[in-house]
């Protein structure tokens, strides 16, 4: 083991499947510039840049990757993942079903977001829920270097289109990464803490968010599991279920905004599978229904809190007929 | 890469169009008595199709959009799937799961097609970097649209790409003067897309889409100086729409003047009388066509008939690799 | 009251909105082909054609919004908003919030979808979820003729961006709709049939199977209570709330797929605030996980039908213990 | 509409563009010092900035970019509102909502700036529209952008319709030859982007975008025109920005010899030699301006880090009208 930042566990995982396989190949906006380690390893047909248009490079990779290429594209922040829904949505993740299985995508979608620069809304906006509601598609979110680099490199190797998020204030954070090959398979969640009384679930920062509370809930006796789904599709149902049969308490936390988030898809598959384990409500704790603000203290407080997670935790062990709404900050149900 | 002589004579042409044409037809037919759906047929576009898809090899491969039957049977698809593929049913290209409007053929080289207009735009760029990396010989992409699709930003994102990358692609714009319910004058301030297409510095032409002859031409040579040089290059098919959209469609918004004009220059008339003008074709040839072409459809019409709908668990199945 | 087909109440409320206000204009690709009547009434100014491209369509119409007018634009089919998500989401949805509350968006954008017409998943999917969770943004998706006209009324005088998704299905359907003025409110779920003793949710065309399902349910003594959302954003939560607090029993139907869908935010929503009402899982019966295929007999079994309604509703009578899976025909949980 | 006499001054446009790159530069020294974010500055295209808004009438609309400090400036916005929103500070003109990269000020009409590349070119047709549709008097909508913006379909789809449904536009693509870390020369195959605009049927020019009175006098000639007969017209400013990308930026991407090129031709000396050599400016009035504009700065940093941020409340206001 030795110690590297998600940027880096990024950068090798790029480089030792390019290594490994050469139908890989990457391109985006600066990825030459920027990448200069695999320009100069790979070469100018392997690592370009490109115009700076979303769609074509995002339909690029889709025809590239349906005739033997194994493209994957940086496509910056998540946001502009909006110039290239077509190409993600309508043919990456439908042309296989609709071509009666003739062609596969292996290709992989590369995206920032989360709070931490202060850029706002066009820049940071957490968008992976979409492409989980999206057919075809797979959705990976990882939250530490190890399962950045693992994942990734499953991704690349998957012969779907995952998309792969990237929480950007993540990138400069250490982690411990094998020195040897490391994979992880897509699909599968991480219990990072067992527990017993309630189950955290979270992915990406958020993880990190809820391991701070676990702490401070273990300081005052209760003990937390937390689950890092890393994949949030395919969702590794049996992984929330088990441990929400274990606990019958979960608090669902993540960045991304409540309506249809990942977080109301983890509610409800506990709310039908796992219903009769169940000894309290359900709780998602998640940024407000809001665009995200540039302004640093805005910006701070739009992501989940170790204490609000605390606080939402506590309630749950109150008597049941008096559980209200928990939800972060206390932001009103209602859009309007 | 050569040509089979023989695709390339106007005889052969001339039995490809009227296949497409026979094909759109039964098509019709089914719609009108309720036993096919509707849907976007390239009646009055056959030139093109053929004119362009002869003049390919067998390693070039061909993106194409919602109105792809001309480019499939040039291609060489079997009209008994395509025709099953169009009903639902398991034997069509895509195990039903298409339906008329994505109907693609990998085994042909008939990759990608979208219904999404702007779709196969997007796409071809990807495949000829495929061509371009992996492929042994010189084989080309041809991309087809319309052109609505070139009102799409798209359409221009993926001339740049052609031309800063160098890929080989031979975009085919089929300007048939209507985006559904919209003519193109309404659209763009000039008649031909052509103009778009030469302000990337790609090498643009247009020609007489209704000219199979003339269309032949101008393929075969943009085809070879694009494996000559490794090049995009765009070509339009002025053409017509001679039915409307989508079936049915009574077309009560088209000016008659116009459609009128365009149905006396029929690609396969035209065709016809010419070749019987030059002698390279007899009255009694024709009818043999045309038998052949009657009987092929015949035979495809029973064989989608009787090819049975997917079974229900085909629902989930083909979603991941 | 008179009856008339969904297509023509939709034509009323846009025709009587563009008579009440100057400001509102109708623009895509071929409205004013197919609506000469709105043409011949109102002239070329405020009934356009545009060129082929969804972005520019719907960036037209949020920039014309933002300076006083008030566009309604046909994006006709629901996938082709793929290619107007920028101007959708990052600007509409979000430019109000990142000016500091400068400019409002006063738009409407129409787009169909659902099963019927056997043209397959390019033209066919069931996006409403996305622009659920997007911020910024409302949603509705209304279920008989009355409701279309009145929900489009409230759309256009709406000072917000609303995404009116019209169910294909439906455009034939007949209803009665009343002769005078007649404004739906968004935000407002209908009770379309009392019960007791659960509680069908639904939205779009499964409306109409959740009431045959209510009808056969009661035929063998179950008491089903059927909520048409009608708006999707924002959610009438008091109104889900209400129903599921009386009978304490659950069913959402879409057509949509399952995953981060408007089930999934309901489901969640009843688990966290109406979990001590809960007599049994919280069942969830949705369109696959796939794209939509155009073959007839698969078109027509992606979408739920009462049969399953029927019989996921009778499981919830089962002993809670031994409740399990009910998902429409019984498709796997993961995608893989 | 008429222009201030003064605004059209070069005197007037050089104090406008020497307090645009002090505004720049306390931006940059805030964000080494650590007091302030990086941003995306524009040091170098202060003559682009000046010369077209300085053009424009009251009732012009501006829609912009993520580079719209100049633009902002030169129509008159306050530098310590300005600021105050860089810092996200409540009295900055979006309530520090948005930070540097979305600053919009409706009262000055500069409406609804968009940091997606190629957002303000969808968006302004809109406004166009409400120009045409709405407005009492003769105004225009001017919408500035770059390079690789027009890499963007939608630049495309934006001056088509801008073209067809004749909307009063004057598109200025300031063309600093860089989108980010990618040369200009990488993503397309000619040197001046109004080649592809031209193809739109648009009159499009290009002007030396570092000399501010040529700047000027194109962009007074279009906005004549396009008040006259109602259609979009494209002008390129020719420019170059001097720093990199966002603050911080080493430039190590940059070649030295054309960075060294262009900073021998920045626009604001340029102007500063060339008035002093025609007598139109003395080395006194320089001093002058050159105190002035450093009081505007240090009294807007004053304010702007004097303004509190905002209360957490304002979170989840002005979301919904
Ligand atoms: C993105 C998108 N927008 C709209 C449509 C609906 N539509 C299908 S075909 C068509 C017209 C296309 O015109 P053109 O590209 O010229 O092709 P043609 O039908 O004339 O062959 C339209 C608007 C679509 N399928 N996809
Ligand atoms: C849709 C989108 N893609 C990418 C980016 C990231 N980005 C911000 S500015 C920029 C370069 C823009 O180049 P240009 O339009 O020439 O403007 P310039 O920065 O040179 O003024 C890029 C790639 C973005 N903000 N939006
Ligand atoms: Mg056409
Ligand atoms: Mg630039």
């Amino acid at each position: 083991m030795r110690t590297i930042t998600v940027n880096d566990a990024v950068g090798e995982a790029l480089a030792e499947e390019m290594r490994r396989d050469p139908r890989v190949l990457i391109f985006g906006e600066g990825v030459a510039t920027k990448r200069h380690d695999l320009l100069a390893e790979f070469g100018a047909a392997r690592v370009r840049n490109t115009p700076l248009a979303e769609g074509i490079i995002a339909g690029t990779a889709v025809g590239a990757a349906a005739t033997g290429l194994r493209p994957v594209v940086d496509l910056l922040f998540a946001p502009f993942l909006c110039f290239a829904m077509d190409e993600i949505v309508n043919s990456a993740g439908k042309l296989r079903y609709l071509s009666g299985g003739q062609f596969a995508f292996p290709m992989v979608v590369l995206a920032l977001s989360g709070a931490g620069w202060g850029v706002g809304a066009q820049h940071n906006h957490n968008l992976e829920a979409w492409f989980a509601h999206a057919p075809g598609l797979k959705v990976v979110m990882p939250s530490n270097a190890a399962d950045f680099k693992g994942l990734l490199k499953a991704a690349i190797r998957d012969d779907n289109p995952v998309l792969f998020f990237m929480d950007l204030a993540l990138g400069f954070q250490p982690g411990e990464v094998p020195q040897h090959e490391h994979l992880v398979p897509i699909g599968r969640a991480a219990t990072v803490r067992g527990g017993s009384d309630l189950t955290l679930i979270s992915y990406a920062k958020t993880v990190h968010t809820c391991m701070e509370a676990a702490h401070r809930l273990a300081e005052i006796g209760v003990s937390a599991e937390v689950i890092d789904l890393r994949s949030l599709k395919p969702l590794d149902e049996g992984a929330i279920l088990r441990s929400v049969g274990k606990t019958g308490r979960v608090v669902v936390v993540h960045e991304a905004s409540r309506s249809c988030g990942i977080g109301a898809e983890v509610a409800a598959l506990v709310a039908e599978h796992a219903f009769a384990s169940l000894r309290a409500p359900v709780v998602r704790l998640t940024g407000p229904d809001a665009p995200a603000p540039a302004s640093f203290p805005l910006e701070q407080a739009f992501v989940p809190q170790a204490d609000a997670i605390v606080s939402a935790a506590m309630k749950l062990f109150a008597d049941i007929g008096s559980a209200t709404s928990v939800t972060h900050a206390d932001f009103p149900l209602e859009p309007a | 890469m050569t040509q089979q002589p023989d695709r390339a004579s106007p005889l052969a042409m001339l039995e490809t169009m009227m296949l497409i044409r026979a094909y759109e037809e039964t098509i019709v037919a089914m719609s009108e008595a309720g036993t096919g759906p509707g849907s976007c047929t390239s009646v009055g576009q056959e030139a093109s199709a053929v004119g362009v898809v002869h003049a390919l090899g067998a390693h070039d491969r061909i993106l194409t959009n919602h109105r792809s039957a001309g480019h499939l049977l040039a291609r060489g698809a079997d009209p008994g799937r395509m025709l099953a593929e169009v009903l639902g049913r398991r034997d069509g290209y895509c195990k039903g799961k298409s339906g008329h409007l994505h109907i693609s053929a990998k085994a042909l080289g008939v990759i990608l097609t979208s219904t999404i207009v702007g779709g196969e735009l997007s796409l071809a760029t990807g495949v000829a970097l495929s061509q371009k990396m992996l492929a042994e010989d010189d084989g080309i992409v041809v991309c087809f649209f319309g052109d609505g699709a070139a009102c799409e930003g798209v359409f221009h994102e993926s001339l740049n790409l052609a031309t800063v990358w160098e890929l080989p692609i031979l975009y085919v714009c089929e300007n048939n003067q209507w985006q559904a319910f919209v003519h193109r004058r309404e659209t763009m301030p000039v008649d031909e897309v052509r103009h778009w297409a030469a302000a990337h510095a790609i090498d643009s032409r247009s020609v007489d889409g209704n000219d199979v002859e003339a269309v032949h031409a101008a393929a075969r040579e943009a085809v070879g100086r694009i494996r000559e040089t490794g090049k995009p290059m765009f070509l339009e098919t002025l053409t017509y729409r001679l039915r409307g959209h989508f079936e049915p469609d009574d077309q009560s918004y088209v000016d008659p003047a116009e459609l009128a004009a365009w149905q006396a220059r029929d690609p396969i008339a035209l065709l016809q009388r010419r070749l019987l003008a030059r002698d390279e074709l007899t009255a009694a040839q024709l009818r043999t066509i045309e038998r052949n072409v009657r009987a092929r459809l015949d035979d495809a019409t029973l064989f989608a008939e009787a090819s049975p709908f997917p079974d229900i668990s085909e629902l989930i199945t083909d979603i991941y690799a």
